[in-house]
């Protein structure tokens, strides 16, 4: 239905340049993250395909057409605030409705959509109740429903879980998701928790800074980050980055992280190494992908932190840190002992020290 | 005049720090009176002002009513019976004829006292309007504030009712204040006396005002060959000052252009004042008078007469002011001041301060004639009427812990020798009204001649408002029913029926008897004159 | 969000043309303040709009050195009229702040005196006229009449409701959980009051007394009644302000009225930026 | 004081501290108390008193000596008969409901046009304050200048209509009050500007936001999202003005006394002829809990009405 395309859009408040040169294909019917910490800029991203601000720089075109000059009441876009922007002083059914109300939607029509969606989202319960002391998830499918209602191609959300306690995100998270699938729309969605970003989006744009940094899927950009940011900031915790060296052992190449060991290099990415000038190079791998093993790279562990299913191990060694996540079940390094522990060769990934992006010569 | 005194606040400002030098230097305690003897008392004078020609005529003997008043308070303070101070409250434009010494080289009045007995004299202004008020309020609070008040004269009753001020009687004729003496007492004698201090047979207060409603018009048009042209060609009589009522509502007409910022005659028309002139047409229409009440306390406005006096009352507004009704006495002073008008009738002090050289704020100065009131013909002669209003009198509060001291402040200060020197002073509002004020230069002289003696003469042609207990009562009810006539929010039929069952209300509320008495003794103080057609 | 020019234009249209009308009056005060009494002319022909001669007679002569010399000469100027308005607007403000912020914070916090709200929009409903009688007769029975610490006493009495609910909303709106981390660390209730609630309500206290002061500066009726002589009002003192030889005076009425305008304005400014916020009532909670 | 009760057991501890806050809560109110306790104890205990007597300061008997003149109700019976308090009490709600919608109105088309920034902003928001700042009785007198027939009003319709206009405002009873509630409406918008504008300010930006995106006019918005928003604020605002109004006074006074005739008597205004020029106090007191007790009944449902304003 509806494609959304950022062409090197720009916004900047005076000195302040709020984001720079973005592209962005949104695809129709896709959910897509836009995913980064504070300020990075996502937000402003989103106002703009919105229509609350207008771009400095660049275009934004919904299925091919320029939307800038167009005033956001036109744009048929839904947008879910933060705090849902529930119309509080109203009922549940007032808030449904004010939509189709203000597009002049004729009264039959309009009960009947009403009485719709209120059996789709689940509101028929109260749809006469005041919205001001509904539940946070009722609020939330009322704040997508009163947007949905008006079937705007494209849905925008800003953060919507961020006012969630941590235990009811997983609820509202499988809930949106579902939703999504029901009406099938383009949606974007901005947060700056990665772990929704993860669980819920078709692919992730992760910006920082006013840039974007990375768009894939999410396993992409779980296994090959871009940069050491995307690496840091996906996963919890983040990859492991540490410095190395890289060494010509035989004739394969393998990397030596002082005091820690070293590491053989994968074949794809073995090209990558060789046309590097200087031997120092980061490397990086996920936490998760480490075992123990009897030869390897051993490291001092600071503590262990159990939290049920899997155990955090924090290492250090020299100026060099590092975190291990155990299946509880595997058995735990003792803290303040030294621990080895092996890294598969195609768990290891490879960033650029100065630039900090990644090496690539991916093997998919 | 070519040689008045230009009577101007700098004068007084220079003369008053002579004067405070002087009180500075003079020893104060030790018989002042001998002390000054040598400055400039005339022989056998015992106190006065001096410093100024015909000082001697304010000046003093024992056996005057200022002397005995005088050695009576010294005789109090020598045996330990007086304050160091008596409070008098005052409005607030009349203090300056008791603070500003007048004419150059006099003390002050306030001084003068202060001198002569060595007891400070604290007066407290009161706004326009409010003496009233402050004072009921002082009564009913238990206040205290003040020693004597200073109040409209036919409120005397209401006050002495709420037993808030003394009885003089025993004061009066213990010093003798001759009030009634032939050459220099009240208009009236006698009658005059009970009808401005007296309540019920009492005295209550002491006059100090005279407020008879006079009659100004300007002599420079009045005197202009071709508007006395016109007129007489429009209306077949010489341009005068009017005479009757008929000739008054013509002549006004004549003058009023409101284009070219003259209005024809500048009277009031307000609320709480301007029922004063209607006053004065209401009593021209019977011979010799046409009363309020008859003797059996009935009142008489709901008559053809009442009703009479009121269309033309309302009717003459058409030569006043657009704003006629919304304006007191200071938008009159300053609109006649500003020559705005053609006739206005305003207390009588109106040429002391606008036809006064030094008021740079008149253009009428040299400009004002005085006239009689306007009459009515009846088969006997003319019949014409002022009213007297307002009118300060000193009473002194119940609450006064030194009630005869404070009589005498008031009949030293009310009597025709300090009266007259205090009425010429052009400092406040106090006028002239003693036999002895009208002749005397100095006033005459403030007051100009011409002015003077129609003064006196309207004095005689004088009636008094209402002074009863419920005075306030009954003038409200009038007034606001006519008000309501001249906004024509009424016709004057149900003006004078409304006012008359209000009137009812009231009377009923005072009691009768009471009122009756008062009806009567109120009465005597009319006059009868009648003039020759 | 972008506006349309038209609009802009309509905006600045229809503002500029109500500040104009509202300062006709203030203009006219200003002007006359500044007129020599022939451009006065309340009451006549030819209408002056802005002075041909300007001066500052006026000025001069409510405090006693008129150079004009045709007005009768002044009794009471008005410096101290001016000092006791001053004096009794602020003490009763104080009085007003003190009791009404202390019940506030009593009420918000303990839940004490829950009488209170309705007994203060009693208070401020009910016409000061229809009580004078007795408070003249208390007032006088005290010693309070023509007093400054009577006058202040009921200006600090008849503003408090304002006092009372404007903080009262402060209070209801400041977060609890401040006050009680200080109090787990060991503070006294009433050091937590004063040290800390106290510092953080000043954009509040300060809208509040402005406001109540301005109520407490404006009053004519109470100071008429309650005063005679030295502790006359601005506004009562106006009233003494006509002449015989000029009619009222207006000039001299307009260059007070430009003084008695001087201290709420000098006070506003001081705390413009609070004042909005100031004004919300704490109405807006969800 | 809080080592000692750390000491003690948790249950106690609790007990005595909110014991002790109750006490502390109970100190903050006493003053508020006293001062309502102080204004209202007596005077309403002497008005009740002197109401059911004949007692004028005029009597010449103390107010204690009052029951002299005892007449039971008739003060109260002679009220619901005098046409005058009924057309004061009539008057007074006619400048009510004439000026505080207006007011009103005024005051939300002022805030709507303030609401986002602009240049002069500032400026002008300061100007429009000063009204507010200009004590009333200067107010008056400038204001009865104002309306003279040859005064600058008149001036100003002159101009704009281009022939002589001198309408005497103050001396007709209609033009009269009209004059008044000019006077009025120029003092006090600014304060209803400033409440109202503080509230609108307040009305929060994504509500808006969220408005727009659904399609809503701007007029749309506002009657559903913005003004309903504003409720309380806009009840406190008309609640202000309302109580204030109800007292009308100062300026009216001095602009024309009530006058002419009674065309701009209103509550107060009677009240203060009867009690200075005709000094029925004891009448005074009638209608001074007449008017207590049909406040009292309406500030105790606008304070339940606030209350579940609030709440809801």
């Amino acid at each position: 239905m509806s494609e959304i395309a950022l062409e090197n859009l720009g916004k900047s408040f005076g000195d302040f340049t709020a984001l720079a040169d973005m592209n962005l294909t949104i695809a129709n019917g896709e959910f897509m993250a836009l995913l980064g910490p504070s300020g990075c800029g996502k937000s402003t991203t989103m106002n703009m395909i919105a229509g609350m601000l207008r771009p400095s720089s660049g275009t934004i075109k919904f299925n091919g057409l320029d939307v800038v000059d167009v005033p956001m009441a036109k744009r048929g876009v839904g947008f879910v605030f933060q705090n849902y922007a529930i119309f509080t002083h109203m009922s549940v059914r007032e808030n449904l409705a004010y939509g189709l109300r203000a597009q002049g939607v004729r009264a039959g029509e309009m009960t009947k959509r009403v009485q719709a969606f209120a059996e789709l989202l689940q509101l028929e319960p109260m749809l006469d109740r005041p919205a001001a002391g509904l539940s946070v998830n009722i609020l939330q499918r009322l704040a997508i429903g009163r947007s949905a209602i008006l079937e705007p191609a494209i849905f925008l959300l800003d953060e919507p879980l961020s006012n969630v306690d941590a235990a009811f995100r997983a609820v509202m998270r499988s809930e949106l998701k579902s939703l999504q699938g029901q009406f099938g729309q383009t949606m974007v969605y901005v947060t700056h928790d990665q772990l929704e970003a993860m669980t819920m989006a078709d692919r992730i744009a992760v910006m920082d800074h006013g840039k974007l940094l990375q768009v894939g899927t999410p396993l992409e950009i779980y296994n090959n980050p871009a940069d050491t940011f995307v690496a840091r900031f996906i996963g919890a915790p983040g990859m492991n980055i540490l410095n190395g060296r890289l060494t010509q052992q035989a004739d394969t190449v393998a990397v030596d992280l002082p005091g820690l060991g070293s590491v053989a290099l994968p074949p794809a990415l073995q090209a990558a190494a060789a046309r590097l000038t200087t031997p120092d190079v980061l490397v990086g791998f996920r936490p998760e992908q480490i075992n123990a093993a009897k030869a390897g790279l051993t490291m001092h562990v600071g503590f262990v932190e159990r939290i049920g299913a899997r155990t955090i191990v924090h290492m250090e060694q020299g100026a060099a840190s590092a975190k291990a996540v155990l299946l509880s079940e595997v058995e735990t390094p003792k803290a303040r002992k030294d621990w080895t522990f092996a890294v598969p060769d195609d768990a290891i990934r490879l960033l650029d020290p100065v630039t900090g992006q990644a090496l690539v010569g991916r093997p998919n | 005049m070519p040689d008045q005194s230009k009577l101007s606040r700098r004068s007084f400002l220079t003369s008053s720090t002579g004067a405070a030098a002087l009180a500075v230097a003079t020893p104060l305690y030790l018989r002042p009176d001998r002390a000054r003897a040598a400055s400039g008392l005339a022989v056998g004078m015992i106190g006065g002002p001096t410093g100024f020609d015909g000082a001697e005529r304010y000046q003093y003997a024992p056996d005057t009513p200022e002397g005995r008043a005088i050695e009576a308070v010294r005789a109090m303070k020598d045996a330990g019976s007086t304050p160091d101070r008596i409070v008098l409250g005052l409005s607030d434009g009349s203090i300056g004829q008791i603070t500003q010494p007048f004419p150059e080289g006099a003390p002050s009045i306030k001084e003068l006292w202060e001198q002569e007995t060595g007891i400070t004299l604290d007066i407290v202004g009161v706004p326009n309007g409010q003496e009233f008020t402050k004072v009921m309020q002082d009564i009913s609070t238990k206040g205290g504030g003040f020693d004597i008040y200073a109040v409209e004269w036919n409120r005397l009753g209401d006050l002495a009712e709420s037993g808030g001020i003394v009885n003089l009687d025993e004061y009066v004729e213990t010093h003798k204040p001759e009030w009634d003496a032939p050459e220099r007492g009240y208009v009236g004698g006698e009658q005059g006396v009970s009808l401005l201090n007296g309540y019920r047979g009492s005295v209550y207060g002491v006059c100090l005002d005279g407020d008879f409603q006079t009659w100004n018009h300007r002599t420079d048009l009045f005197g202009d060959p071709a508007e006395q042209a016109a007129f007489a060609d429009k209306y077949g009589y010489q341009l005068a000052p009017p005479k009757t009522w008929k000739e008054h509502d013509e002549i006004a007409a004549f003058f009023h252009r409101p284009d070219e910022g003259l209005i024809g005659c500048t009277d009031l028309r307000n609320q709480g004042w301007g029922y004063t002139n209607w006053y004065q047409r209401y009593v021209t229409m019977a011979s010799p008078n046409q009363f309020l009440f008859a003797d059996d306390g009935t009142a008489l406005i709901n008559s053809e007469q009442g009703i009479q006096a009121t269309m033309e009352y309302v009717a003459s507004l058409s030569h006043h002011s657009a704003d006629a009704i919304s304006w007191g006495w200071p938008e009159q002073y300053g609109n006649f001041a500003t020559g705005g008008a053609a006739m206005t009738c305003a207390f009588s002090n109106l040429p002391k301060f606008l036809d006064n050289p030094g008021n740079d704020g008149s253009s009428v100065t040299g400009k004002i004639g005085s006239h009689l009131p306007p009459g009515r013909d009846h088969a006997d002669g003319r019949v014409s009427r002022t009213v007297l209003w307002f009118n300060l009198s000193a009473s002194v509060s119940t609450q006064s812990e030194h009630p005869e001291l404070c009589y005498l402040f008031l009949q030293w200060l009310g009597s025709s020798r300090i009266y007259s020197w205090m009425t010429a002073n052009p400092g406040g509002f106090f006028d002239p009204f003693q036999l002895a004020n009208f002749s005397d230069p100095l006033v005459r002289q403030t007051y100009h001649d011409y002015h003077m003696d129609i003064v006196r003469e309207s004095v005689r042609r004088t009636v008094p408002t209402i002074n009863y207990p419920g005075a306030t009562a009954f003038h409200n009810a009038l007034d606001e029913n006519l008000v309501a006539a001249l906004t024509g929010s009424m016709s004057a039929e149900d003006a004078m029926a409304n006012t008359e069952r209000q009137w009812k209300r009231i009377a009923r509320r005072v009691g009768e008897d009471k009122l009756v008495e008062a009806v009567r003794a109120n009465k005597a103080a009319w006059p009868d004159l009648v003039d020759p057609v | 969000m972008q506006r349309s020019i038209a609009f802009e234009a309509f905006r600045y249209a229809v503002i500029l043309g109500i500040v104009a009308i509202s300062l006709v009056p203030t203009l006219w005060m200003i002007s006359m303040a500044f007129k020599p009494i022939a451009e006065w002319s309340a009451a006549g022909a030819d209408l002056t709009w802005w002075p041909r001669n300007p001066t500052l007679d006026n000025f001069r002569f409510i405090f006693g050195q008129s150079s004009t010399e045709l007005i009768v000469a002044l009794e009471r100027t008005a410096g101290r009229p001016i000092f006791a308005s001053l004096l009794t607007a602020s003490v009763g403000t104080l009085i007003a702040m003190t009791a009404g912020t202390a019940a506030a914070y009593g009420l918000s916090r303990f839940g004490q005196g829950g009488n209170l709200p309705l007994a203060l929009i009693q208070l401020r409903l009910f016409p000061p006229m229809a009580v004078m009688i007795p408070v003249m007769i208390m007032w006088s029975f005290l010693g309070l009449i023509d007093n400054w610490f009577g006058l202040s006493l009921i200006y600090g009495i008849v503003t408090l409701p304002f006092a009372f609910w404007l903080m009262k909303t402060f209070f209801d709106d400041m977060p609890r959980e401040i006050e009680d981390a200080a109090l787990v660390e060991g503070c006294t209730r009433w050091r937590v009051f004063l040290r800390i609630t106290l510092p953080m309500m000043r954009p509040a206290l300060a809208s509040s007394a402005l406001f109540v002061f301005i109520l407490n500066w404006s009053d004519y009726l109470i100071a008429l009644l309650l005063t005679t002589r030295d502790w006359a009002t601005i506004p009562v003192y106006m009233a003494s302000l006509s002449s015989s030889m000029t009619g009222q005076l207006y000039g001299a009425k307009a260059a007070l009225g430009v003084i008695a305008a001087v201290p709420p304005i000098i006070m506003g400014i001081a705390i413009q930026k609070h004042l909005v916020r100031g004004l919300t009532f704490g109405a807006l909670k969800e | 004081m809080t080592e000692v009760t750390t000491l003690m057991p948790a249950t106690k501890k609790a007990e005595t501290q909110a014991n002790s806050a109750a006490r502390l809560g109970l100190w903050l109110t006493l003053p508020a108390q006293l001062l309502v306790l102080f204004i209202a104890l007596f005077p309403i205990l002497m008005q009740v008193y002197i109401s059911l007597t004949d007692w004028s300061p005029l009597d010449g008997i103390p107010w204690w000596r009052a029951y002299e003149l005892w007449i039971g109700l008739l003060n109260y019976t002679d009220l619901m008969a005098d046409s005058r308090f009924w057309g004061a009490l009539w008057r007074t709600l006619f400048v009510m409901l004439v000026c505080v919608p207006v007011q009103f109105l005024l005051g939300l088309g002022l805030a709507v046009l303030f609401v986002d920034d602009f240049r002069g902003k500032r400026v002008l928001y300061s100007t429009l304050l000063v009204p507010m700042m200009v004590v009333p009785a200067v107010a008056g007198y400038m204001f009865f200048m104002l309306f003279q027939s040859g005064g600058p009003v008149n001036d100003l319709l002159s101009f704009f209509t281009s022939e002589p206009v001198r309408i005497a405002w103050l001396s007709d009873p209609d033009l009269a009050l009209i004059a008044v509630m000019v006077a009025d409406i120029w003092q006090w918008t600014p304060l209803m500007f400033l409440i109202l504008l503080a509230g609108m300010i307040s009305v929060p930006q994504d509500q808006q936001m969220a408005a727009i995106l659904l399609g809503a006019s701007w007029w749309r918005r506002f009657f559903t999202i913005v003004l309903p928003r504003m409720k309380s604020i806009i009840i406190i605002a008309l609640a202000i003005r309302v109580i204030e109004i109800f007292k009308i006074f100062d300026t009216l006074f001095i602009m024309t006394g009530g006058g002419p005739g009674v065309a701009t008597e209103t509550i107060s205004v009677y009240i203060y002829k009867v009690t200075q020029q005709e000094l029925i106090w004891s009448y005074v007191a009638a209608i001074a809990l007449a008017i207590l007790i049909v406040l009292s009944v309406v500030s105790v449902f606008a304070i339940k009405r606030m209350q579940r304003g609030q709440d809801g």
